[in-house]
């Protein structure tokens, strides 16, 4: 039986990676791929809590950020289609006026 | 040594099963593609491949051969590690969802190991299964991506956007199914149908999900068969290969064994939706009568002896030498398998289950190449549309209504 | 009691009166202005004497009768209410104020009829009425103190009322700021009496002060210091040295103004405060003595002025601040009652003088300088005759109401312990002057041959509107002082009677020897007093009607004398060279530049500045670049997390996943 | 070393590695990849939890769609290696210092919280499906059909997203 916490430290581990990512990734869908990546850390902190306390809420709220991130996805990736249509760049460093 | 298997017989025996499955699901994908032909060949009136061996029968080796013994040129500019990871993955994704398929209801007893038909069992087979399919499309988008090659970048566009969209249809149209039966795993639904209430109280075939109470699911087998046949690719849904467009697509720049790879998962997918859609709707390894017709229980004997019979007939008229040689050989082979049955009760009662699933999974089969013979393919902006606004709402409505009849039924 | 218990109504119907014709006056023809404004005030007048008829049925022990009508300040154990008070005193200030404030309106009706601005001045006027009101009903200092200011707003306000001439509006902020000073003494005043008895209320104040000690004289107690600084706001409310300079000035209000605020009502609220706080008073006898010092110095300091102007309203003016000092001197020498009598015999016969120089002005066309005067008593007998009423009362001619005051006051200081004999001889010595330079101003006025060309002014009688009140005036200042005769013959003085009752407790003026030597020297000093203001009128008669060029070769002769004089002893001078200047520079170059631009605007512009500079430097965090707004986000949540996860870092604590 | 710790372990160790190449990759697609193994390897530890349908759904809406979708998009806008613009000089030098302190916060919070999270009562057996259903349909219902709501208004976001302007 594997230890909870070892679940959470590997949770932030990966939160702390996706933090990571995040800064140094300039590409906006990688960006994005990485705010994916800290969702999936929480999503496993939740699981293993849920099973620490023997409660299913855990993976019920692990349902709703996985229908939230599809969502998520779905306009985030949207807008990603308009900006690189707009501004010919995926580069966020070169997406820093509001307008063009 | 010999401790360790007593310790871990399970792995071993688990180990065996794989290996004899990839044995068999291989071979029959090489003859899939030989039957495939031979009809397609038969529907378009010619004969299809009839050199190599009595009725080309031998063409799968031959293939097999050229496969492994073909050039393979890697084009220039190609992501090298996902170019060569695509066809891996497509394979290994297609043969590892044919692991949770159970072929039959009751195991062989050896050496006080029960030793049941399929690998694993899972309790979230059919959810597991969909995840393996659900991941099998990186093969093809990868594939068309990484070639470098404008072809097969359509080809991955529209592989990754066509399974998307259908996968949602597949999920949708199953979960009829789930409702009624209220578990995962497949053994528990072929069980689910086997102790279902059938239509009008009917038992044998009305047991079956495809007609049984309390909705029947012909709406949600079509959705899934449908969606199904869109998810692997195959005509008419087969646009991220349509050569005439694309000049084959996502494996344009694909060559020899990568390019096998890819068809051989192909055609894997296509046994594992067979599996599915018999498992699902058709009662799995259920027979289509009633269990009080006794002498059901001798139609695979029936059937297999007048055939092989016929096969040794028509092996004698062959003309090649060769083909005067091995079709004999084969006809008595499946005829001494027939009378087999016949001699040994408990193997014939054995069988039946891997019979009725294995001729349902034919007559699927059959179908697939059926309906590429026949149909032509979909415009793009059809698929989508076909997709989301048909398929779609009509799983959906599939659901509703079952769901609506369960709680009608009060169960 | 039907009014008593409604005081407020006095005060309220001119603030009403002012209201209407303030607010709405412009649309309306000057007849209902004047309808407005007159009938309030003698509205007030009718509710004043009700009140008083009241008053006179009350029972000694409801005196004075305080009405709290609602909590105006309170903080901490501090009240002030507004508080209306109505005791013996009041009433003879209330009689006075309503009454002769409501003749000179209807005064003011016939002579402003031609001005502009008709309804703003009795809007004004109005005004003046309710906070003098409030002033003598005050139950409180607090509440005498904003009647005080309003007075001084409203004189403001009717000295400008022709802004457009420069010299009036200065006259005006001259008036107001001397007066400034004198308020910042009476402030002091009011916040050392409240930390000494906790009470700005006159009842309980007096109450408290009445069984302390009196301070030593030549010792600045509690009570010496408290009565100085009260007297320094009666100084510059009251024009009495040294901050008498305004009132002259203030002679560019319209006559009626100067005749009701500046002789007759505003000009003595600094004696009123003064018999209000008596009790204080004689508990400071060196305050005591330092206002009867100033009264007297001022009395005959104004009165030398008076001798050379040839303005006839300066003329009265000063003799106005001598009249003044007369009061204060009486105060000073703790005859409070003759003090209030002087005031109440000065109101009428001053009011009255200046009313009939007016009616001389109006009928010379605006014309003020006596030296274009002359034979005027022919054209303008009514006028004349009621000048020459008031002048025979101011210069103390029996039987005028002057002569009963001036004497008792005279009296008064002849008895008085400390120098009293020095005060009394500048007493006399001041009633001479008077009586010289009044008589000198009606025969340049009304005698002799006519000094102005009869073909550009036309001299005609003042209306009835505006003889009326001159004759009113002069009836009263004629009787107006016949409540005292009786004590001549030895009958009791019915006025200082009827105040005894307030001024009961300082003692002295009731005190029975007292009462016994002043029978006695009654006579002889009236006699004296009589003597001395005939010898001031055969000296103008000489001077002015016998050998008219005679003036002017003494006024050669003494040149430097009469120079001074007729600058005033160059008083202003002297106070725009030691204060107006250094003020103005201080108030350029330190107030101005220093504080104002250099601190203020500096501190204010620096910080907005400062707010640019941290925006432009700010701004570059808003780079709108996404990955620092990440490492912003990320420091926020390492703080966040630090602050939440604190108590847990150590090992052993329980509640992470509750 | 039990069997489950062995697995663990090697599915932590799968899931950085992906993490860390997402990390370093510089073409999007080889991050997409990195992700999918981390999710993949994440599904495998639900499993190992016992949480069989999360993981489950994990594999088929990340792994089967979501990421689908970022290939997807990465195809359709041919999105090249990245360039290595340096514009932002506080994610230079501060980025890698902050995230590090970031991990060993929460690392160091969770492990010194470890005592009461092993105090609960834990059980490795397989989460019924049906009882997660129940809680899902029953308590939290509303939440349930919101996120439907949700779903609906991000359809018609990137509907209205991804249309053409003229068209």
């Amino acid at each position: 039986m594997v230890p909870t916490h070892y679940y959470l430290i590997l949770s932030a581990i990966l939160f702390g990676l996706g933090v990571i990512a995040f800064i140094f990734r300039r590409n906006i869908i990688t960006i994005f791929m990485s705010i994916e990546l800290m969702l999936n850390a929480v999503n496993l902190a939740f699981i293993a809590f849920s099973r620490a306390l023997n409660k299913l809420d855990g993976q019920v709220f692990v349902l709703f950020v996985i229908v939230v991130a599809a969502a998520e996805a779905a306009v985030g990736l949207g807008i990603i289609i308009v900006i690189a249509r707009n501004r010919q760049s995926l580069n966020v460093e070169r997406v820093d006026l509001l307008k063009l | 040594m010999s401790d360790f298997l007593a310790q871990h017989a399970e792995i071993l025996i688990t180990l065996v099963k794989i290996a004899i499955l990839l044995f068999v699901v291989l071979t029959v994908n090489a003859y899939l593609t030989w039957f495939e032909r031979k009809l397609i060949a038969h529907i378009q009136s010619r004969w299809g491949p009839h050199r190599v061996g009595p009725h080309g029968l031998l063409q799968p080796l031959a293939d097999g051969a050229k496969f492994l013994l073909k050039e393979d040129p890697t084009p220039a500019g190609v992501d090298k590690f996902v170019y060569y990871l695509a066809p891996l993955l497509a394979l290994a994704l297609a043969l590892t969802s044919i692991a949770v398929i159970p072929f039959g209801p009751d195991p062989l007893h050896f050496k006080g190991h029960d030793i049941y038909l399929g690998i694993v069992d899972l309790n979230i087979g059919i959810l597991a299964l969909f995840a393996i399919t659900a991941l099998g499309v990186y093969g093809l988008a990868l594939a068309g991506w990484s070639s470098n090659n404008k072809y097969s970048l359509f080809g991955g566009l529209r592989s990754s956007a066509q399974m998307i969209s259908y996968e949602l249809a597949l999920t949708m149209s199953v979960v009829g199914v789930l409702l009624m039966a209220g578990k995962f795993s497949l053994r528990d639904i072929i069980d689910a149908q086997a102790n279902s209430r059938g239509l009008f109280g009917w038992s044998g075939i009305f047991h079956w999900n495809i007609l049984a109470g309390p909705f029947p699911q012909i709406l949600g087998f079509l959705c899934f068969f449908v969606a199904a046949i869109a998810e692997t690719n195959r005509a008419p849904f087969d646009l991220p290969e349509a050569e005439q467009e694309l000049v084959g697509g996502f494996h344009t720049e694909y060559a020899s064994f990568k390019f096998a790879m890819f068809f051989i998962a192909e055609y894997t997918s296509m046994i594992t939706v067979s599996c599915l859609c018999s498992i699902l709707f058709f009662g799995g390894w259920l027979s289509p009568f009633p269990a009080s017709w006794t002498l059901t229980t001798y139609l695979p004997s029936v059937l297999l002896i007048p055939f092989g019979l016929w096969v040794i007939w028509d092996g004698l008229r062959y003309e090649t030498i060769f083909g005067k040689l091995i079709l004999p050989a084969v006809g008595a082979v499946i005829a001494a398998l027939g009378a087999a049955f016949l001699l040994f009760p408990a193997v014939n009662a054995f069988i039946q289950g891997p019979f009725w699933l294995l001729s349902k999974i034919f007559t699927f089969l059959f179908v697939y190449v059926w309906m590429r013979g026949t149909l032509p393919r979909f415009r793009y902006d059809q698929l989508m549309s076909f997709g989301w606004k048909l398929l779609l709402p009509a799983s959906l409505a599939n659901v509703v209504l079952t769901a609506a009849a369960l709680l009608w039924r009060g169960n | 009691m039907g009014i008593l218990n409604y005081l407020w109504i006095i005060p309220a119907l001119p603030l009403l009166g002012s209201a209407l014709n303030g607010l709405l006056g412009s649309k309306w023809p000057n007849k209902i202005v004047s309808v407005i404004a007159v009938g309030s005030t003698g509205l007030s007048f009718l509710a004043a004497l009700e009140a008083v008829r009241e008053f006179t049925h009350l029972a000694p022990e409801n005196i004075p009768w305080v009405k709290q009508y609602f909590t105006w300040i309170v903080a901490g154990d501090f009240r002030a209410g507004f508080d209306l008070q109505i005791d013996h005193l009041t009433v003879v200030m209330l009689l006075v104020v309503t009454g002769v404030g409501w003749l000179i309106h209807i005064y003011s009706t016939g002579y402003m009829a031609h001005e502009g601005g008709y309804y703003r001045f009795f809007s004004y006027l109005n005004l003046f009425m309710f906070f003098m009101l409030i002033l003598v009903l005050a139950a409180n200092y607090v509440l005498l103190f904003v009647g005080w200011e309003g007075v001084g707003l409203s004189s403001y306000l009717l000295i400008g009322f022709s802004f457009l001439r420069k010299s009036a509006a200065d006259a005006g902020k001259k008036a107001f700021i001397v007066n400034r000073i004198g308020d910042f003494g009476f402030m002091l005043g009011m916040f050392l009496l409240f930390r000494t008895f906790g009470t700005l209320d006159f009842v309980p104040l007096f109450a408290k002060a009445t069984p302390m000690p009196a301070d030593a004289l030549g010792h600045l107690g509690m009570f010496t210091v408290a009565c100085l600084l009260l007297f320094t706001g009666a100084c510059g409310k009251s024009a009495q040295l040294p901050l008498y300079v305004w009132l002259p000035d203030a002679m560019e209000g319209p006559t009626p103004v100067s005749a009701l605020i500046h002789a007759a009502t505003m000009v003595t609220a600094g004696v009123y405060v003064v018999a209000r706080s008596h009790i204080l008073f004689t508990h400071a006898p060196t305050a005591m003595f330092v206002v009867a010092i100033i009264g007297c110095a001022t009395a005959f300091f104004a009165a030398t002025i008076g001798l050379v102007q040839t303005d006839i309203k300066r003329v009265l003016a000063y003799s106005t601040v001598s009249q003044l000092g007369y009061m204060f001197l009486a105060c000073g020498v703790a005859a409070f009652s003759a003090g209030i009598f002087h005031l109440m015999t000065h109101a009428f016969f001053k009011a009255l003088l200046f009313l009939a120089s007016g009616s001389v002005i109006h009928a010379m066309g605006g014309e003020q300088d006596m030296q274009r005067m002359g034979g005027l008593s022919k054209k303008i007998r009514w006028t004349y005759l009621t000048m020459l009423t008031a002048t025979l009362a101011i210069t103390g001619f029996p039987p005028f109401a002057g002569f009963f005051s001036k004497d008792s006051i005279l009296l008064s200081a002849y008895q008085s312990e400390h120098g009293g004999r020095i005060l009394y001889a500048f007493g006399l010595l001041t009633a001479l002057l008077t009586s010289f330079y009044m008589f000198r101003l009606i025969f340049l006025t009304f005698h002799g041959k006519p000094r102005y060309d009869a073909h550009k002014v036309h001299v005609h009688e003042s209306p009835k509107s505006m003889l009326v009140p001159l004759v009113i005036l002069a009836v009263l200042s004629l009787i107006g002082g016949w409540v005292a005769a009786p004590a001549f013959w030895g009958a009791p003085d019915y006025f200082a009677k009827f105040l005894e009752p307030t001024f009961a407790q300082s003692g002295s003026s009731s005190a029975e020897a007292a009462e016994a030597t002043a029978r006695a020297l009654e006579t002889p000093l009236a006699i004296v007093a009589v003597v001395t203001a005939l010898l001031g009128f055969v000296v103008a008669v000489w001077l002015y009607l016998k050998q008219p060029g005679k003036p002017e070769q003494l006024a050669k002769s003494m040149r430097g004398a009469y120079n001074t004089l007729l600058h005033k002893y160059y008083v202003d001078e002297m106070y725009a060279a030691l204060i107006v200047k250094p003020l103005l520079w201080l108030s350029t170059n330190v107030l101005w530049q220093a504080v104002d631009v250099g601190t203020i605007d500096a501190a204010v512009n620096g910080i907005a500045e400062g707010a640019t500079d941290l925006g432009d430097g700010v701004r570059h965090t808003q780079s709108g670049n996404t990955r620092s707004y990440a490492v912003w986000v990320v420091i926020g949540a390492l703080v966040i997390i630090a602050i939440i996860f604190w108590p847990y870092f150590r090992p052993a604590t329980a509640g992470m996943v509750r | 070393m039990n069997a489950p710790l062995i697995i663990f372990f090697a599915l932590a160790a799968m899931c950085v590695t992906g993490a860390i190449s997402l990390i370093l990759q510089r073409h999007p697609i080889h991050s997409a990849l990195s992700l999918i193994v981390v999710m993949v390897a994440l599904a495998g530890l639900y499993l190992l939890m016992g949480a069989e349908f999360v993981a489950a759904v994990q594999i088929i809406v990340y792994g089967g769609a979501i990421m689908v979708l970022f290939i997807f998009v990465i195809m359709l806008l041919n999105a090249g290696v990245e360039e290595r613009t340096n514009l932002s000089k506080l994610a230079g030098f501060a980025g890698i210092p902050l995230g590090v302190a970031l991990m060993g916060f929460l690392a160091a919070a969770v492990a010194r919280s470890q005592d009461m999270v092993q105090a609960a009562a834990q059980s490795g057996a397989p989460a019924p499906t049906k009882a997660l259903a129940n809680l899902l349909f029953q308590d939290f219902v509303y939440p349930f059909e919101l996120t439907s709501f949700l779903i609906l208004i991000a359809i018609l976001g990137a509907v209205v997203l991804a249309q053409r302007e003229n068209a």
